[in-house]
């Protein structure tokens, strides 16, 4: 079967208990909706889900876009560090 | 160029030294220090212990890439050098440095502010904050403002 | 506070230091640095060798140490390091550092910028270069367009 | 004779091959009028003499700044330094 590689950082990856794992990919399936299936293994990802942002292949990518077997997307919490 | 997620404390003279040229009269530099005092989600501060800091490395690096030649086409300068730091931070340390080199200043202080305004916005790195109020203490994932 | 006219290379890591404290999170340097190329009285760029600096020294302290008021009473900043160097330079050697530290990164950049600007605007410091065009050469006290 | 401290500096040195001298003061005399005095001594001091500054005492003044005994006057060419 065709997969992605999910990766996951900080809350997400603490909610996720690693930082990357494959995950099985249908045919025409949008990073949304690979999230949507991931929420359903792991509730803590739809926290704040409006604000989580998508990289496909490392760059940011519309939540909409079509994943391609043995992409790499990530879904990223907020981004940190604004103490400066 | 320097473009660099290190789990190494940041050696600023170094990024200085990389982007000062015989063409470049006016060197600035931004240096980001983990504060004693941080808000909490409720705006009252709280005693920050130390921070955790996480990057989606390659990621991270391909964008601090991007704001390099962002630099480069909006001022026509490529003496740049950035580095984040990433894991265990003590108060005081510094966390990130960016240095601008230019032939005059100010477009190195303009080009300078761009890339760590950039870099705070947009590069994936997190950070978690181990507090302390009178009341209550935790270590929690701080959300930057400015990416909100 | 460092408010410094010396004949020592500056250390500005010791600048840097000086203005990071735990409250400060963001810390902005500047650097002025001998530049290879400088543009003669006509517009075309001339060779440098070396400057050669002076200072109305005490004058140029109390000027100083006037910048860093400004800079308290305008950003409410204590946090600031100056110090230009006098004497024999090479091309490439750092000639004025500035630091400011703030607890938030916008204000240390114009506090930065503003005490440079000011600086070199105000304080009594000449420079005598040795230059060579192709035709020509020669040793010149130079005049600073932003004093004029 | 009452007199005054008079520094120069950068090109004004080179021309007065000193950095200091003691020069007499009249009563009620003003910068300007040393300045004057000076450059009759010292011809080169009077190129470009309206964008020379005056600092008494340490403490940019104006060139009509009457002096006193004892003061500590400077005339400055063009601040210099533009490099960067």
């Amino acid at each position: 079967m065709d997969k992605v590689k999910v990766k996951f950082f900080a809350a997400f990856r603490e909610i996720v208990g690693q930082g990357e794992l494959n995950w099985p990919l249908q045919k025409d399936q949008t990073a949304a909706s690979v999230l949507a299936g991931l929420a359903q293994d792991y509730p803590g990802l739809t926290a704040g889900s409006s604000t989580v942002l998508v990289m496909v292949n490392q760059r940011y990518a519309d939540r909409q876009t079509l994943l391609q077997p043995g992409d790499e997307v990530a879904f990223l919490p907020p981004v940190g560090g604004g103490q400066f | 160029m320097i473009i660099r997620i290190t789990d190494r404390p940041i050696d600023l003279q170094e990024l200085i030294s990389e982007v000062t040229t015989e063409d470049n009269g006016g060197v600035v530099a931004f240096v980001g220090v983990v504060r004693r005092w941080n808000d909490g989600p409720d705006g009252q501060p709280r005693e920050v212990f130390w921070l955790e800091y996480e990057a989606y490395r390659e990621a991270a690096e391909e964008l601090m890439r991007g704001i390099a030649s962002q630099v480069e086409q909006k001022w026509g300068l490529t003496a740049i050098a950035m580095s984040h730091r990433v894991g265990h931070l003590e108060v005081g340390e510094p966390a990130v440095g960016v240095a601008v080199g230019a032939p005059h200043r100010g477009e190195a202080f303009e080009a300078c502010q761009y890339a760590i305004d950039t870099l705070k916005a947009t590069v994936p790195i997190w950070k978690k904050e181990s507090w302390e109020t009178g009341s209550d203490s935790g270590q929690s994932w701080v959300i930057n403002k400015e990416s909100l």
